[in-house]
């Protein structure tokens, strides 16, 4: 028979609407409008899933996101998301789920054996095991521990959806859509606020949509919510959002909200995101997010079968389904008879209603006998029994002695329990409000408000619906108020029905069983018992947030939103404190675990990060250049040619540049511009060289250090005018350059007339380098006389290159004739395809990041970040010619007088030459005087550069060691896994040392 | 104020196709103009601005425009003046020559970033899945103009009309930007 | 993710357009020369690192560029005062009582 | 102290474990101690513990503001590793990679140290350069370090996308196999446990409110939650809260307390063989034996002592996650927390005398001071009783600011994690 267990009639399911679906494999039918979870209770399937330590077979607790046991993996796309709960799931077309954590099928799970082992499986087990032998840990220990534990099994592919996100502002945010949301909307609306309303469930109305025994207005609540929603719709002020859960509440009411937005249709279509974030500050927050109901701790609680009895009930009204055939409720409060009332209505034999109190209500022992329902008070279950689903119940009976005496037996195919109402006060503590305790209701309940929100309904402890109601449109009205400082008028609804119960209970229900042989589960999904957190206790664990992490109570998926006020019960019993005493364990985001995905967002692939092109890139792409990421950048590493590898690119890229030209882009360089009558001065503040001299149309190398003396950057500045320089940084520099810039003109020096303004890509940047530099820039420039005399090495004119204005410097990098070209950055691709073209008549080449280090590295220029790394000084570098002498001050000087930096023994930069020409270093490679070092021997220097070198037709490297600059000609060792490699010390510059081919 | 109130010098490029256009939102590459950046200090706003046609705005975040001309405020001495394509000489000449010896800094940056408009119904809800500011036209009106972060590229936004912002980043990033716009509005497409 | 006020923009927005630069008012000697290491290491490195009360430098990088200061409880990270660089430390005690702290 | 061990748990299964004691006393304070260290952190047990059982020290109070191991020692993502930069460092955490090894039987409780290898990616040759030399340093330093190709790297950690096609590629990655993780909560209950049994009492629930100094400035006990406790020697092992305390004392440091992230999947069976990180685009990632992937994000831009964050910070994480492992974005996030880490300006540690006579300091960790945990307690607990430092962390003063004789980690663009 189809869905044995659906009612005949009722509930929200579209019951024309038949949807079949699998669960391990196993084909099943439900309707539209359920959820897995309640789609398999109408197939009467309870046993869903294992427990994670024993084993254990473990069915449906609870209908909503708090469920801890029915957490399935849900198939799509040939892959699967585990660990998704099925009371959340909602059910389509075709859905495949399989249940986890069990080998080879869940009915037969070879894991189970865990169980029979418990007993020397207590809490914190492992730390007083598994040492010896010492080698056993990693081999054999720990991969058992790790295949036995964890839930569902990872997806396998690359997430094929997308996840958007979203960023929204509002007056008033409301968490939660009970009674206590929907007024509250209601009430904040009417004002015109702007108000966002969201709820975690696919429908609006919380626990409404399972209230059939009041009315509001005379309406069904039904009837209410729709009506309602339907308002609310109208509203341009108003934004709904269902299947959306408020997961994080953070500093200054800025909340996020994960949206599902495709999760429950069978075929969505690929464009809409699987997720949304929506990152929202709000005004103020209302938060209503209601109170769910606590499970009893009574041996066996955990059986497929026992379930929340507030679950039974939303089974039953809202999905049409019937959790057994013959129901046993057991409580410690009203609202449970209720469930019982609304079975037996339905025509479900209801078993009895066990009472723990001696004396329940008068009203409800009278409905209860009106229908025959067996009622048991003072008396509670003290055991079950049947493995794969509850058979029977043991009850007890409370003793003037206190003991507890047996109370026969009660056979059943559903228990349902319920020992009272916990406020979900996540959001509210997660604002850093701290709970206080009201013993009246025995619960904690939101305290003083720490940020602009307020709770309302039951998740601040009011449990009538009227009240509720109130509460809701009150917090309504107060947020709108102190958000838009507008007041409305709104009619409040009246509700008829629905008034709160009273009583509850919290801890281990006393029995008369055998303690040690038990077990009575607190936190179901890690299998933590009663037994161990006394055992945490006894052991000396007395904070609260050392037995959670001892037992690791609370910290499973529903983070301990079922477990957690019992578990504290029982550590303030084992402790004989009050429960005040033994404090709370923080409530932490998310609410409920939420998609990686949708943190990620938008960011994946080229959009992880911005990729950063210069105007060259294209001709790059076409003539078969590789790039290397610098920072955002793409840069062109080398050219390779007719299947060149790196290395002989290189070399061929580095011969040309030397015998005839070479093109490099140097677009990614930083460039500042720095303008205003002090700009010379501010200059001579920030670099170490002086800058007042420079006569417009010359450049300087400048170096820039930070103040405690070390070197940051560098760069060639030229002067366009008195007042104008063009400063040029490092590529990966440009942005903290320029920030230590600002910091230093606002806050140090504000009395300067200079202003600086970012021109990194304002332009665009070909370098052109080589003896036939001139011959090739020639023919395009205008307005300048490139001759030696009239532009000598380092200077700067404006000109025109093709007719478009350029900057045109004579400088270098690689210590050959070179010029580097800055025009406007939408002519940056004809100056380098023109570029391009004409070294072709010379036979220059275009050359990479790498070629450039080579002709660099033969001349001893340094690459800040690579030969230097933030603990070198110019000093230190063989640059204290680039130290102002006269200067008072700039950034760095001072720091350059402390003792280690005037100290003997520093490091300084030097040259290598390998005493085989051929053996190429290692770049980090250590340096040490002793040939054969000792392990542990400290080393003397570095290797920060090596290369070969095709102009020396041989290895060079740059080095920093100890006493460098003494040590020229002397002999040191660079150790290898397979031997020394000896090294001669010289000075850093290999080729043209005199500088003549620079000056032609 | 007028819908498109910069429409004389924000347009659209002729040259390049949409780079999205539906019933929702569009969004389109908008032609070259000039781009200065102007620094002073307050004794000489009067001066600049008689020299730039048009009065510089001291109000944060606002923008002051008149016949073929804009100028955004970008801060407390900050400001990028807008001017039609070519006339960067022109206005560089008109500017100094008025300032002459009074401490400025002007500095031509018309390259240094491109243009999209995005405009339509959704414009400000496609802005916002990459940006946190809070566009709804009372706080944020036309003609407001921020720079701000779209998820990980700085941007600057200039609102031109109730329904149509003008997006500037650099140029690097503009890829990014326009790209992850495009993408987004896609799913206003699904069915 | 914090909202931070702009005392030159005049708005309030999210951290992200903002870097914050650690403690405030930490001068730079007038005088480095004549400054001692020991002077010299606390305008360096030497913080309050205040657990409570504290002045701090934000700069409106994605935005005006400005530098300003701000005063905020490193505790519950709420801002108690905004104010433009240049401006003196207000009194910190006066402003912690004014927020009931 | 009753040994622990498997016939031990088997015995006590049959008494229904009715019958182990305590793993610590919760004593009341003494009037007076030998020393008192403030903060029952990882650190400040592992240095009462060293203290007693290698200096001989019996009469020592651990001072605790809350719940010990409740600081940084309970919030961090448990990465091991050794192979530092500098000399100096990587003889400190190789230290500590030596007592790891043997940590479990020392303390005859198991820390759950697990070599399963650290891999740090590199992904542009600026990366590539800065791991070679850590090699280098490494290999002559005596500590394990070696270099993988992407492939090699593949192998050892298939999850991984060494395709080139992704923003940042994988260019290669140093392996550290000594590396791993260990159990947070039982390092600290191990040393707790074991210094307990050497007689040290743990003073939980007890604030440190003032420290009192002599005449001469010198140490003469601190002002407690519980009133004031008279001590010769006091050392200071606070982390995040180090400025607070040393300032008690009129010391300042050079320390700024940053709030640094971690968070930890949905439990899942095996799918992550090692540990992950890289510093490029900020992503650390384990998974715990219980089954949850443990991620480390970055901290925040601004100090706080609020133990959380920005959501922005977690956002950026998990990007660089999903881009590494991009089977991992339908994984889901469980639970996410913060600590407070004190950041020194060179990112290594300070293990100290003071300026003031009988107080030390232990601090600036940061981000990276777990895997240090037993190597810092051992020679903090040396410098304490010897009044000078062990030679290990003779380099980490606090003077060391004032001369620029810097251990810079962080210019060597090694994120300590
Ligand atoms: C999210 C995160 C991830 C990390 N990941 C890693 C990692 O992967 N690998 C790694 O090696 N390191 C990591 N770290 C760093 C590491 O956690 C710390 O460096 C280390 O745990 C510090 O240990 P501790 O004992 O010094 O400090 P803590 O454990 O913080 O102990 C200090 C103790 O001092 C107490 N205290 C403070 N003030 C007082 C007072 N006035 N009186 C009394 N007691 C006081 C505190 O309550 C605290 O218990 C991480 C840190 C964080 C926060
Ligand atoms: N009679 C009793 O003793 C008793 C006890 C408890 C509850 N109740 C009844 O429960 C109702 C309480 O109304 P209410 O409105 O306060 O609560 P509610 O339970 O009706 O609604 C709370 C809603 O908040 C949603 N929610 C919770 N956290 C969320 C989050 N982080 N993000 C998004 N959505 C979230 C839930 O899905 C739910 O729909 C009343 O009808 C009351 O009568 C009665
Ligand atoms: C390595 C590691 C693993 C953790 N695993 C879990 C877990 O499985 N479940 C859980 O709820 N919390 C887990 N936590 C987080 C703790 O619950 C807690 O958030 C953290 O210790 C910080 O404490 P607090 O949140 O109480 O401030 C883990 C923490 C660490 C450091
Ligand atoms: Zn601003």
């Amino acid at each position: 028979m189809s869905q044995p267990f659906r009612t005949e009639k009722g509930g929200r399911i579209n019951r024309t609407e038949q949807l079949t679906f699998t669960f391990d494999g196993e084909e099943l039918q439900g309707h539209q409008g359920d959820t897995l979870a309640s789609a398999l209770l109408a197939n009467g399937v309870h046993l869903v899933g294992r427990s994670f330590k024993y084993h254990r077979p473990r069915g449906i607790v609870t209908s909503g996101s708090e469920e801890p046991n029915a957490l399935v993996g849900i198939y799509r796309h040939g892959d699967q998301t585990p660990n998704l709960r099925a009371t959340q799931v909602e059910l389509y077309q075709g859905l495949e789920a399989i249940s986890q954590n069990r080998f080879p099928s869940l009915g037969f799970d070879v894991g189970a054996v865990n169980d029979l082992l418990s007993p020397l499986f207590p809490a914190g087990f492992y730390y007083k095991t598994f040492m010896w032998p010492k080698a056993f840990w990693d081999r054999v220990y720990e991969p058992v521990i790790r295949a036995a534990a964890g839930l569902g099994k990872p997806p396998k592919t690359p997430d094929q959806d997308t996840y958007g996100n979203i960023y929204a502002h509002c007056d008033v945010l409301i968490a939660g859509s009970g009674p206590a949301g929907l007024a509250a909307a209601l009430a904040a609306s009417e004002t015109g606020a702007k108000v966002i309303l969201c709820d975690e469930q696919s429908e609006f109305g919380g626990s409404l949509l399972s209230e059939v025994s009041a009315s509001i207005d005379g309406k069904d609540p039904s009837e209410w919510i729709a009506e309602t929603i339907n308002k609310l719709e109208q509203m341009d002020n108003v934004t709904l959002l269902p299947r959306t859960t408020a997961f994080g509440y953070f500093a200054h009411n800025y909340l996020a909200l994960a949206e599902r937005v495709t999760e429950h249709l069978p075929n969505p279509d690929p464009k809409l995101p699987r997720e949304r974030l929506w990152q929202v500050r709000a005004k103020e927050v209302v938060i209503a997010s209601g109170a769910i109901e606590r499970p009893m701790i009574f041996p066996e609680n955990d059986r497929p079968g026992i379930m929340l009895a507030e679950a039974g009930r939303t089974y039953l009204n809202r999905y049409g389904v019937k959790v057994g055939h013959k129901v046993l409720v057991a409580a410690a409060c009203d609202t449970a008879w209720q469930t019982a009332f609304d079975l037996a209505d339905h025509g479900v034999e209801v078993a009895g209603i066990v009472d723990l109190r001696e004396t329940p209500p008068e009203n409800l022992m009278a409905i209860a006998k009106a229908r025959g329902i067996r009622v048991e008070a003072g008396c509670m279950v003290t055991g079950t029994l049947g493995r794969k689903r509850v058979k029977a119940a043991l009850l007890g009976r409370m003793m003037t002695s206190g003991n507890v005496a047996s109370g026969g037996q009660i056979s059943c195919d559903a228990l349902l329990m319920s020992g009272g109402w916990t406020p979900t006060v996540s959001l509210y503590s997660q604002s850093r409000g701290k709970v206080v305790w009201d013993s009246d209701k025995g619960a904690y309940i939101p305290g003083a408000s720490v940020q602009r929100e307020r709770s309302a309904g039951a998740s601040k402890g009011l449990y009538g619906l009227q009240e509720v109601l109130e509460d809701g449109y009150a917090a309504g009205e107060e947020a709108a108020k102190a958000a838009i400082g507008k007041s409305a008028k709104v009619s409040y609804a009246t509700a008829t029905g629905g008034e709160a119960g009273t009583g509850g209970t919290l801890g281990a229900l006393p029995h008369d069983r055998n303690a040690s042989r038990v077990k009575a589960f607190v936190d179901y999904q890690n299998d933590v018992t009663a037994k161990d957190v006394k055992l945490a206790v006894r052991e000396g664990m007395q904070s609260i947030e050392h037995i959670k992490r001892y037992t690791t109570t609370g910290m499973a998926t529903d983070q301990g939103r079922l477990s957690n006020m019992n578990a504290l019960q029982i550590a303030s019993d084992s402790l004989d404190r009050p429960v005040t005493d033994v404090g709370l364990t923080t409530f932490r985001l998310p609410y409920t675990p939420t998609t990686f995905g949708l943190f990620a967002g938008v960011a994946r692939g080229d959009y992880f990060d911005p990729v950063r092109k210069t105007p060259s890139h294209d001709w790059v792409v076409e003539n078969g250049g590789v790039f290397e990421d610098v920072g955002q950048w793409k840069r062109t590493w080398y050219f390779p040619k007719n299947g060149e590898d790196m290395h002989a690119a290189v070399a061929r890229e580095c011969k040309t540049v030397r015998e005839s030209v070479g093109l490099f882009d140097a677009s990614t360089l930083g460039k500042i511009e720095v303008v205003g009558p002090d700009a010379a001065e501010f200059l001579e503040r920030l670099y170490t060289n002086p800058w007042k001299k420079l006569a417009p149309g010359r450049c300087r190398y400048g170096l820039l250090l930070n103040d405690a003396g070390f070197i940051t950057d560098d760069g060639v500045i030229g002067r366009l005018a008195e007042d104008r320089f063009h400063v040029t940084t490092t590529t990966g520099g440009a942005p903290s350059v320029f920030a230590t810039m600002e910091d230093y003109l606002q806050t140090e020096w504000p009395e300067l007339d200079v202003w600086i303004t970012s021109t990194t890509e304002q332009y665009a940047v070909a370098a052109l380098q080589g003896p036939k530099a001139r011959d090739v820039l020639a023919p395009f420039m205008e307005g300048v006389d490139l001759s030696a005399d009239a532009l000598p090495h380092m200077s700067v004119k404006e000109a025109t290159f093709c007719g478009v204005p350029c900057r045109l410097f004579r400088i270098s990098f690689t210590g050959e004739l070179g010029f580097e070209i800055n025009v406007s950055r939408r002519h940056g691709k004809m100056m380098w395809e023109t570029l391009a073209k004409e070294i072709e008549k010379f036979g220059g080449t275009a050359y990479g990041t790498e070629s450039m280090h080579v002709l660099r590295a033969e001349k001893g220029y340094i690459i800040v970040g690579q030969d230097t790394d933030g603990t070198v000084t110019p000093q230190d570098a063989g640059m204290s010619w680039a130290i102002g002498k006269k200067k008072a001050d700039f950034v760095g000087k001072r720091g350059l007088d402390r003792p280690d930096l005037v100290a003997d023994n520093r490091k300084q930069f030097v040259g290598l030459l390998t005493k085989d020409p051929k053996v190429k270093l290692e770049e980090g490679a250590q340096i040490t005087t002793a040939e054969n070092p000792a392990i542990g021997t400290p080393a003397d220097g570095h290797v920060t550069s090596s290369y070969f070198s095709p102009a020396l037709d041989r290895s060079i490297a740059l080095a920093i060691v100890k006493n460098g600059h003494a040590l020229e000609g002397k002999t040191l060792y660079v150790p290898m896994p397979d031997g020394s490699i000896p090294v001669e010390v010289t000075g850093p510059v290999f080729y043209d040392k005199e500088g003549a081919r620079l000056n032609v | 104020m007028s819908d498109l109130m910069a429409s004389d010098l924000i347009t659209p490029d002729a040259g390049e196709p949409p780079l999205l256009s539906i019933n929702e939102v569009s969004i389109l590459k908008a032609a070259p103009l000039t781009r200065l950046s102007l620094r002073l200090r307050e004794a000489s706003l009067k001066a600049a601005g008689s020299a730039f046609g048009v009065d510089l705005p001291v109000l944060p975040l606002s923008s002051a425009t008149a016949d073929k001309r804009a100028a955004l405020w970008m801060g407390p001495d900050e400001w990028t003046l807008f001017a039609p394509e070519n006339t960067s000489q022109s206005v560089v000449s008109d500017i100094e020559g008025k300032l002459g010896a009074e401490p400025h800094s002007l500095v031509d940056v018309s390259e240094r970033s491109e243009a999209i408009i995005v405009s339509g119904q959704r414009a400000a809800w496609l802005l916002n899945t990459g940006i946190f500011v809070d566009f709804s036209i009372d706080t944020f009106p036309v003609g407001t103009v921020s720079r701000t972060i779209f998820h990980k590229s700085p941007v600057m936004v200039w609102r031109i009309g109730d329904e149509a912002f003008v997006v500037e980043a650099w140029v690097s990033f503009m890829d990014y930007v326009s790209g992850l716009l495009v993408q987004s509005a896609s799913e206003l497409s699904a069915a | 993710m914090l909202l931070v006020y702009c005392p030159y923009c005049k708005v309030e927005r999210a951290e992200t357009e903002f870097s914050c630069r650690g403690e405030a008012h930490i001068a730079r000697p007038s005088d480095p020369s004549q400054t001692s290491d020991e002077d010299w290491v606390h305008y360096l490195y030497m913080r309050s690192n205040t657990k409570g009360i504290y002045a701090e430098r934000w700069r409106h990088i994605h935005g005006c560029g400005r530098f300003f200061n701000a005063v905020r409880d490193t505790v519950s990270d709420n801002f108690l005062k905004f104010y433009k660089a240049g401006e003196p430390m207000p009194d910190l005690e006066a402003l912690a009582k004014e927020a009931g702290k | 102290m009753k040994r622990y061990s498997f016939l031990e748990l088997a015995k006590n299964a049959f008494s229904a474990h009715q019958n182990w004691g305590r793993q610590w006393r919760n004593p009341e304070p003494k009037s007076e101690y030998d020393v008192v260290i403030v903060g029952a952190g990882g650190h400040g047990l592992a240095t009462a513990y060293y203290l007693a059982k290698e200096h001989g020290v019996r009469n020592i109070a651990v001072v605790e503001k809350g719940w010990l191991g409740g600081g940084n020692t309970g919030r961090n993502t448990t990465i091991v590793r050794s192979n530092y930069l500098w000399e100096e460092s990587a003889g400190l955490y190789n230290h500590a990679i030596d007592l790891w090894q043997g940590l479990s039987q020392e303390l005859n409780y198991n820390v759950m140290y697990s070599a399963r290898g650290v891999m740090m990616l590199a992904h542009t040759v600026h990366d590539v350069q800065v791991s070679q030399r850590h090699i280098h340093a490494n290999r002559l330093a005596g500590v394990q370090n070696e270099w993988l190709s992407p492939e090699a790297a593949k192998e050892y950690c298939p999850p991984l996308n060494i395709s080139k096609n992704i923003r940042y590629p994988v260019m290669g990655a140093a392996l550290q196999r000594v590396g791993g993780t260990a159990r947070h909560d039982a390092v600290a209950w191990g040393y707790a446990r074991g210094a307990d049994a050497l007689g040290v009492d743990i003073l939980q629930n007890c604030a440190v409110t003032g420290i009192r100094r002599d005449q001469n400035g010198a140490v003469e006990g601190v002002e407690t939650a519980k009133g004031f406790i008279k001590a010769k020697k006091v050392g200071v092992v606070a982390a995040g809260h180090t400025s607070v305390v040393m300032e008690m004392a009129g010391v300042r440091l050079p320390l700024e307390s940053y709030p640094l992230q971690a968070l930890v999947s949905e439990p899942v069976k095996p799918a992550f063989p090692c540990v992950v990180m890289s510093n490029t685009i900020h992503a650390y990632i384990s998974q715990s034996d219980k089954g949850e992937l443990v991620i480390g994000a970055g901290t925040d831009q601004f100090i706080s002592y609020s133990q959380t964050g920005g959501i922005h910070i977690s956002n950026h994480t998990i990007d660089a996650i999903c881009e590494l492992f991009p089977h991992f974005r339908r994984m889901r996030m469980l639970r996410n927390w913060g600590g407070i880490v004190d950041v020194t300006p060179d990112r290594s540690p300070i293990l100290s005398k003071t300026p003031v006579p009988g107080l030390y300091v232990n601090c600036g960790w940061g981000t990276g001071g777990f895997k240090a945990t037993p190597g810092s307690g051992h020679v903090f607990a040396h410098t304490i009783a010897k009044d000078e430092p062990h030679p290990i962390n003779a380099a980490f003063t606090i003077d060391r600011f004032r001369t620029g004789r810097l251990i810079d980690e962080a210019a060597a663009a090694a994120v300590a994690h």
